[in-house]
């Protein structure tokens, strides 16, 4: 079980660094993961040049589902937002550093589709931004 | 410690049976499937069944002469046979094939419903519905205006049926409920939930999706009105399940599906339905499956559903106790009288999927998750629960393996 | 005589891929399968695909956290992205999978033409369609009085497409056609038929029955709408089949069926639906199934429908070549040009029933009846025909057979 | 094909001796084959003993399914009402002397069912009048 639930990923899950909810806010966030209930909210304070300067994550679920928000969240600060809205799975994939199935998957991946959504400024997240 | 042997059951046959149960999903430990509620194994008998269809009988049914199209006819009418004599039904043809639980039901809510009820009917279901069994009815409610209402659930997870007599002073049309638990293993009083229902002129639905499985189902005895289960929850294949009805209501339904074999004749403008139960069965039907299904309940019966429901009580009350050793876990539902073979708990504050994917890596297949019944979570206060379930082919040694998984699992997150 | 040798296509080496064509439904005489229109036979790697499923991978999917459950998952999704290539779709979620072609056709009268159409829209079909293709327009014209319009077939049996364009200026809502007759075997214009029906504002749906299984069929080339097609007629099992539609006809139609998996969240009074296509997918699928039908389209694309085309072609013109000969012998539908492989004929005032049933005494497997099309039967002034129909492991020889056949059968009735 | 397309079966089938419509009739019924559209009507004309006297069949289809038509007819000269009311389908596979698979049944048991829902007097035939 170890390289699943590598020790990066108890960790960041039992002592998140950028839990929180961001107030004021620029781009705010939120969504549920259908198959189980796990939800995650992302708030983002930007400057002037569209890049990110503070990020925060919020919500409840598995380990995946909240390390990964966790080093999503970590990843993005400095980022320009049209960086953000080119990263795919395997940008979560890298900082998880594990494989995972279809399932999995899902929960991996849920606060980059939350992150995607509100930087793209939709009404409805998709998983097409994920895929 | 465990005692593997059962009074006319010996599970090292069954299990025998089960090729799946040698798969190591982990390097060296075959699979621990304790996860039948959702879906179930499949023996041998049931698995080649189709083989030798394919490989033997295989054409069209219904309207062929030549003698692959009637031996493919004759193996799908004897499946539905067996079926309806597996569940004590008065005649065949009082068995509709669907894809599944969920289908029958909604075919249920599609004809006899939309013929039957209007704006304001009452709709009688329970609190721990399977969503199959509420969102074909939360449809019906938008499009007609029918009325909801759901008897409640007690703390130890019963049918409070004082909840639903009050209900039944309501003229309600249509009492639809399950006969056991996905989630709390329950065991509702079936046929006095019906004879009340009959008493104040409702029809009734089952959702037997897991007790036809389970234990001895007899829909004349039940006096129940329609009865749905899916057969890949039965040692049978995907793709196919059942609507039981009574004659007289199934007659008079209108027809679900348009197209072949479901008439009798057709023009340009208009058609002609079809006699029970082909009136219900639009275009080519799961013809393979149908014979797969027909191989699982011999298969079934050929055990017996008395062993069956015996050693899968026998495991369950085992399982119960053991959980119960395990500090911070937290078992839904009745005590093992009134409970099926399912064990959905909380385990301290872990997340099931966490749970879940920690066990899997010994090769313990569990569920995760709200198990389609949500409104049943919601109602106990928690997003999810970690779900063990078990079926003839389980063994004490399985749950023993299930109990110590439990315990790494929580060493991993100290 | 019989030239068995084809370019790039190896029929002895297809054969032997489908155990079935050595079973003697006589004896000493390997079946001679003329049926495929009405379902197709299936090669060892379909077979053996849901075998391997069903003793290594199955599990129920989507909701699953184990091992079995991921893999059972990744296998009907992956299905579901090759028959996605397959039909050159633009995204996999664009295909929601269902029971048969008949029930394809039903989802979208149920959803799409329920939210769509009222009272007096016209919806434009065709004489040649199959009951699929009629019954669920014309229930939905006794619920909600739409009206029926049908392109006329010629004396030839073809469309006639002024009668289709004299209609286009009816405002016609939808427009929905058979891409492929079962009876004529009419391959018909499909992307001139689209075209058209869009430039009247009409939506338009393909019955793939019959063309998906024989030849390319492109999605993005036709432009179509909705495509319906069944995997038992393509060399897949039965129980499952395919709705392809236009993303954001999808996306904007009402769920089908209600039940597990098709929702993002369950309420006791309410519900919200999931994301294509599982919100049109309820209940536990046929996921073997699915496994069988990604085999089936493997099997398919590695022969090469290009390959299977020519070779049906080559085959049914030899074959009209041969029925002509037989006096009494008059088949229906056009010359083998605009022809896929069907020949349906009448054989002087003999019943088709009594044809087949004689020509199964040899071996050979014909189908009798109307063949789901009695409209397109009234329409020749005949209630039955007899039906032969080719696939890829059919050969001259057994045309031969087929032939000599006929001959004997006129025999038995003088 | 012999032992299925009997000699019997043939003849009768081209030249039946029973074909016709009783015209006064006490009992008329007619009902479709719906998997092949084969039609049988048959009239019956009966004595105050309620046996028949007189039978006749008509309409179209397969050998079997006619000359099964042109047999049963034969059989229930003389019968009893009562008695034809307890003929299953047995009755008529004996006056064939063949076995048949379910589909082929449907065309030889179409004249018995057609024959037992007049003489009870039904709205509509069904199978179980053949069962
Ligand atoms: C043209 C056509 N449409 C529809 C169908 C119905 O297919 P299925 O029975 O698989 O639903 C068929 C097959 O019989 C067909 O040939
Ligand atoms: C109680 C109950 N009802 C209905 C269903 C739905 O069965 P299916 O998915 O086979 O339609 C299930 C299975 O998940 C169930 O447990």
């Amino acid at each position: 079980m170890d390289d699943l639930y590598r020790e990066q990923i108890i960790e960041r899950y039992k002592e998140p660094h950028y839990r929180g909810h961001l107030d004021p806010n620029d781009i705010q966030f939120e969504d549920d993961n259908p198959l189980c209930g796990d939800h995650i909210e992302i708030t983002l304070r930007v400057d002037k040049d569209d890049k990110v300067v503070e990020a925060a994550f919020d919500g409840h679920g598995c380990a995946i589902s909240q390390s990964s928000a966790d080093l999503l969240v970590e990843s993005i600060h400095g980022k320009a937002l049209d960086e953000i809205k080119s990263m795919n799975k395997d940008a979560v994939l890298d900082l998880l550093g594990i494989e995972l199935g279809h399932v999995r998957l899902k929960c991996a991946l849920l606060s980059l589709k939350v992150l995607k959504a509100g930087v793209y400024g939709l009404g409805e997240a998709n998983d097409d931004l994920v895929a | 410690m465990v005692n593997q042997k059962l009074v006319g059951f010996e599970v090292k046959r069954i299990r025998a049976d089960f090729p799946i149960l040698d798969r190591e999903t982990q390097p060296g430990i075959p699979v621990i499937y304790l996860d039948s509620t959702a879906s179930s194994q499949k023996p041998i008998a049931v698995i080649e069944a189709m083989n030798v269809f394919y490989r033997r009988s295989n054409a069209n049914i219904h309207r062929g002469v030549h003698t692959l199209a009637e031996e493919a006819t004759a193996l799908y009418e004897e499946a539905r046979e067996k079926i309806a004599k597996f569940i004590n039904a008065p005649a065949a043809k009082q068995l509709i094939y669907t894809r599944n639980t969920t289908e029958s039901i909604n075919l249920v809510a599609h004809t006899w419903a939309r013929a039957n009820l209007k704006s304001g009917d009452m709709v009688i279901l329970t609190e721990m519905e399977h969503h199959s069994n509420l969102v074909p009815w939360q449809m019906l409610k938008s499009e007609r205006g029918i009325r909801l209402e759901f008897i409640t659930v007690t703390e130890e997870g019963l049918l409070d049926l004082d909840s639903y007599r009050s209900l039944l002073d309501q003229n309600p049309k249509l009492v639809s409920f399950t006969h056991m638990s996905n989630v709390l293993g329950t065991i509702n009083p079936a046929e006095e939930i019906i004879r009340l229902a009959h008493e104040h002129g409702a029809v009734t639905l089952v959702d037997g999706a897991q007790s036809v499985p389970h234990f001895g189902v007899d829909v004349q005895k039940l006096d129940v009105d329609f009865l749905a289960f899916s057969a890949h929850k039965m040692v049978g294949p995907t793709g196919i399940g059942i609507l039981y009805g009574k004659q007289d209501l199934l007659e008079n339904m209108p027809p679900f599906l348009g197209g072949g074999d479901m008439i009798k004749s057709v023009h340009l403008q208009e058609f002609v339905a079809n006699e029970l139960p082909y009136k219900f069965e639009a275009g080519t039907p799961a013809i393979a499956e149908a014979v797969g299904f027909g191989a699982a309940v011999d298969y079934l019966t050929s055990v017996g559903m008395d062993a069956i429901a015996a050693h899968e009580h026998e495991i369950t009350e085992y399982a119960l106790e053991r959980l119960e050793e395990v500090p911070g876990l937290n078992v839904f539902g009745p005590n093992s009288q009134d409970k099926g073979g399912v064990a959905a708990f909380t385990f301290d504050d872990l997340h099931p999927h966490d749970i879940a994917q920690i066990l899997d890596r010994d090769g313990i297949a569990v569920r995760a998750g709200h198990h389609c019944a949500q409104p049943l979570h919601e109602k106990f206060g928690v997003r999810a629960t970690t779900r063990a379930s078990f079926y003839l082919y389980n063994t004490k040694e399985e749950v023993d393996k299930l109990i110590e998984g439990l315990y790494k699992v929580k060493e991993v997150f100290n």
